[in-house]
């Protein structure tokens, strides 16, 4: 194994090294690269939303005559309206639709897959403590987030249980979160020592 | 007229969107197939706003800016047009194209997010303390379930990840349920103000 | 036209949701009183600020770090409510507050909502526009200039509510930093751990809506919370059901829903 | 001396993170890996598609969660080519396509034949609303691949029309359009399993959709690529992570213990000399 020899890599590393620096003291190379990300996000998102436009509204419209298309590339048109102070409002159009369209598939889903079945699930026999549990904490965490009634008696037992179950969720996301981040820097740091220095496999 | 019809066209859009969904009936679910696809060729538009927004803010702070805010912003305006020329002469599948993507863009974003790797530590060592019986249950069940997930967890304690696993499979199930529970009524009842008209802020200005 | 198998249930589960949802929000436009219940962290807003007079250090608020355009509207409508309150305590008790922000297009609006709070309580002379603060709209970029603020004007009192992603690892530390009191809020469940386990307070998830509802008497908000209360005690009282019928031996609420 | 471990320098923190991630990366301790359950079940799932059945392997991620998820992505990847199955790539985050690109191109498809054993079909704008268009309908919804082919004209999408003729869908996921909004708009209403390999953050959200059987396996970061190399009999970055993994998260939980230590002794000294 020997260090890299391919210009990408070195380019990668060099990023790579660059950015971590940050951590060390803020500099001016990090935030060029910094900048210059957000630019390449900006600009790949302009490549694919051509390529969607191309390839949905435009050739349809041009090899196979659907003129329907003519609609939504219109619409489309109408979201730049709101850099005209006189004329934003038509911006509104086109974005109902997508609130609408977005808000009715959310709400049509939710209902079945968050609610229901989450409640079927739910439905468990009494015979174990683990059952006990789902259903108790299930129960105490829907309390907590009851807000119109104060918590007191029975409730505020209820809801107190529910939160404390909610801390253990929590320990469980910091625990998992932990790896994750792990993982993003060792995959780095591979990158550094494997594909760029060669000095490990 | 400018606020009510584009409220009306939104309740209509998402009435379809659900009705289409519930009842068996060819017309509604061909009407709501098209206006899925109008939807997302108007989605398409709505990725170049980010990018005139950008260059707004950008431009202004190349001739206004102080110190080296021209490189900067130059440098984020240079990226994205020509990124933008490349993929849309080229294609983004073309090798130069994924080259840089390959070389430039994804290493350097992973490496922006491995960076929180430090930022948990630090926060680990500064912040994280048991200064109430709630930081206290969240920082134990962390850390069992850190030992659980782990290789040498089960290597100083064989219980550890199965202390871990039942800590994930019910307690964190049953405070994950009653929070996707929650949340589902949650997202119910905003996406109703939506289409009702009752929350605007989507169509700009104040959400009055 | 009937309703396709399988979605029976849901159906007419969401229709009984929507009514409650309605119902309620009608009542409230119609001037129903609806009382929400105490909140810990709402509760301990004064008392960090009149430690923060006592102390003659400023307070720092940022409400999230999200924009007013996506999901995370909400969010940050939120955090500027909450910020509104704050403002007012800060313009009555005579302490500095100092407010930063990431995204552009909110910070017309954290300083009009400041100005207008000072105003309120009769203190416009005292409302000082330099400490509404734009630092940078890149995430990490506006926590590492966040840090520089805090050392220097080692604030008593931390209020950060909002919607908040993975620089909130490092917003943690701001309180910690210069024994501040920190009191924090945001809907992103992931971000919360860290918000619990380095705040003095921290309002989770619906909480934030439910405070800033709250505080601003926002009728048809407080509707909406007491109809999803409604739908939370129907739902609530299928699971004890079905329940109890499952220990019993009947599978019937249980095929029922799969209708 | 509670009160200088206080001030303690973050870059010192911050170096021993990265000690403790490097030294076992470059001289590996080999402590093994544990498969999960779920891992395990993703993989029973894959291992028994007839040859030649078609997953959609959708990539909703963006290149800083794809740090994370490569590994098990390219487990998952080695695997579908061993068994024969041809591959729908597709992806709801605009960066997804050519991730995919990278994907195929590090893992054993880029031995097999493009347009036959495995297509990228690029991106649909529109988050969920786009999920949903494209179940209804895949050549329509990607008129042509990421490469600019016909898509009616590719070997690999014959008998496919709508997300009902694949045997399995598969999101790489790091956000939102995720997990749920798969089993929202595919799962539940059209009865196809959904799978992920999923970045840690989000694991404890999934197990509430586990344990109701609508989502039918999983892997969850590092670990359950780790796992799943194990099972393939192979050796990939799951597996060389896994040490350090080890050794930072002792360290991670060595942090808070001494900084709670620290905590505690700056407190009652300074109840003695007074303010915080």
């Amino acid at each position: 194994m020997q260090i890299s020899t391919d210009i990408g890599t070195w380019i990668a590393a060099i990023a790579t090294i660059g950015i971590m620096s940050f951590a060390f003291k803020d500099n001016p190379l990090y935030k060029l690269v910094e900048n210059v990300y957000v630019g390449v996000s900006a600009g790949h998102a302009l490549v694919l939303g051509w390529i969607n436009i191309r390839d949905r509204g435009i050739e349809p419209l041009t090899s196979k005559g659907d003129w329907q298309v003519l609609v939504p590339l219109a619409l489309g048109v109408l979201l730049y309206t709101r850099y005209s102070k006189r004329i934003a409002w038509l911006s509104r159009f086109p974005l109902a639709i997508l609130v609408g369209i977005g808000t009715g598939l959310a709400i049509r889903g939710t209902i079945g897959s968050q609610i229901v079945s989450q409640v079927k699930s739910t439905i468990l026999p009494l015979n174990s403590v683990n059952n006990i549990l789902i259903v108790l904490g299930t129960l105490g965490v829907l309390t907590y987030f009851f807000f119109s009634v104060e918590h007191t008696g029975a409730l505020k037992h209820v809801s107190v249980f529910g939160r404390y179950i909610m801390m253990v969720s929590f320990g469980a996301a910091f625990g998992s979160t932990v790896m994750g981040r792990m993982a993003l820097f060792i995959g780095r740091l591979h990158f550094l020592y494997a594909n760029w220095l060669g000095i490990i496999k | 007229m400018r606020r009510e019809l584009p409220v009306a066209l939104a309740f209509a859009v998402g009435v379809l969107m659900i009705v289409s969904f519930f009842f068996t009936s060819e017309p509604l679910v061909e009407a709501a197939k098209t206006v899925q696809n109008w939807g997302v060729i108007i989605a398409a538009f709505a990725l170049g706003l980010a990018s005139v927004n950008l260059i707004q803010i950008h431009a202004r702070r190349i001739i206004r800016g102080k110190g080296l805010d021209w490189l900067y912003s130059g440098a984020l305006i240079f990226s994205m047009i020509g990124i933008a020329l490349l993929g849309i002469v080229r294609g983004p599948t073309h090798r130069t194209y994924q080259f840089w993507f390959d070389a430039l863009f994804v290493p350097g974003q992973a490496t922006v997010y491995a960076m929180t790797g430090f930022f948990i530590a630090s926060a680990a060592y500064r912040a994280f303390r048991v200064r109430n019986l709630d930081a206290a249950i969240l920082l134990l069940s962390a850390a069992v379930l850190m030992l659980g997930n782990v290789p040498i967890g089960e290597k100083i304690w064989s219980q550890f990840p199965v202390i871990g696993d039942w800590l994930m499979n019910i307690p964190n199930l049953a405070g994950q349920r009653g929070m996707l529970i929650g949340a589902g009524i949650g997202g119910i009842a905003s996406g109703l103000r939506v289409l009702l008209g009752i929350e605007k802020s989507y169509l700009g200005g104040s959400s009055s | 036209m009937t309703l396709v198998k399988g979605r029976v249930f849901s159906f007419w589960l969401l229709l009984v949701i929507i009514g409650c949802l309605i119902y309620s929000m009608w009542r409230a436009k119609k001037g129903k009183t609806i009382n929400i219940r105490k909140i810990a962290g709402l509760d301990a807003i004064e008392e960090a600020i009149g430690r923060s007079t006592e102390m003659g250090r400023p307070v720092h608020y940022c409400p999230g770090i999200g924009g007013i355009g996506a999901a995370e509207a909400p969010q940050t409508f939120a955090g500027l409510a909450i910020l509104s309150y704050v403002s007012r305590l800060t313009a009555r008790f005579d302490v500095p507050e100092i407010v930063t922000i990431r995204q552009p297009e909110v910070f017309p609006m954290a300083e009009e909502t400041v100005r207008q709070a000072y105003l309120e309580e009769g203190k416009s002379d005292a409302y000082e526009p330099g400490n509404i603060r734009f630092l940078s709209s890149q995430q990490f970029a506006y926590a590492a200039a966040l840090f520089g603020i805090i050392a220097r004007e080692k604030p008593a009192a931390n209020f950060m509510m909002g919607a908040f992603w993975a620089e909130a690892l490092m917003l943690a530390e701001v309180g910690s930093e210069v024994g501040a009191l920190q009191i924090t809020g945001t809907a992103q469940l992931s971000q919360v751990p860290f918000f619990v386990a380095s705040s003095d307070y921290t309002l989770i998830g619906e909480e934030l809506f439910a405070a800033a509802a709250y505080l601003s008497r926002d009728q048809m908000q407080l509707g909406s919370i007491l109809g999803q209360d409604m739908a939370k005690v129907i739902v609530a009282a299928i699971i004890i059901t079905g329940v109890i019928s499952r220990t019993f031996g009947s599978t019937f609420l249980a095929n029922l829903l799969s209708k | 001396m509670f009160e200088k471990l206080a001030r303690m320098d973050r870059r010192i923190i911050y170096a021993v993170v990265f000690l403790s991630l490097s030294i076992p990366l470059i001289w590996p301790i080999g402590l093994g890996v544990t498969v999960g359950p779920e891992t395990k079940e993703l993989y029973n799932t894959v291992e028994s598609l007839a040859p030649g059945s078609a997953v959609i392997l959708s990539m909703d991620t963006s290149p800083g969660g794809y740090g994370e998820l490569a590994s098990g992505a390219a487990a998952l990847l080695n695997h579908l080519s061993r068994q024969g199955i041809r591959v729908i790539g597709m992806g709801f985050f605009d960066t997804g396509p050519s991730l995919l690109e990278t994907a195929f191109g590090g893992s054993d498809f880029k031995n097999k034949q493009y347009g036959t054993d495995y297509v990228n079909l690029g991106y649909l704008a529109g988050s969920e609303t786009a999920i949903a268009r494209m179940a209804k309908d895949i050549p329509g919804s990607f008129p042509r691949d990421y490469r600019g082919n016909l898509t009616p004209e590719l070997p690999a999408m014959e008998g496919i029309s709508s997300a009902q003729d694949v045997a399995l869908v598969i999101t790489i996921s790091s956000g939102t359009p995720g997990v749920p909004e798969w089993i929202r708009q595919v799962g539940d209403p059209m009865g196809v399993p959904i799978a992920t390999a999923i970045v840690a953050v989000n694991v404890p959200n999934m197990t509430p959709y586990m344990q109701s059987g609508q989502l039918s396996g999983m892997i969850p970061s590092m670990k359950g690529a780790a796992g799943y190399e194990s099972l393939m009999g192979t050796s990939g970055l799951g597996i060389r992570g896994m040490d350090a993994q080890s050794i930072s998260h002792l360290t991670i939980l060595a942090l808070v213990l001494l900084g709670n230590v620290v905590y505690l002794g700056t407190k009652s000294g300074a109840s003695r000399g007074g303010g915080r």
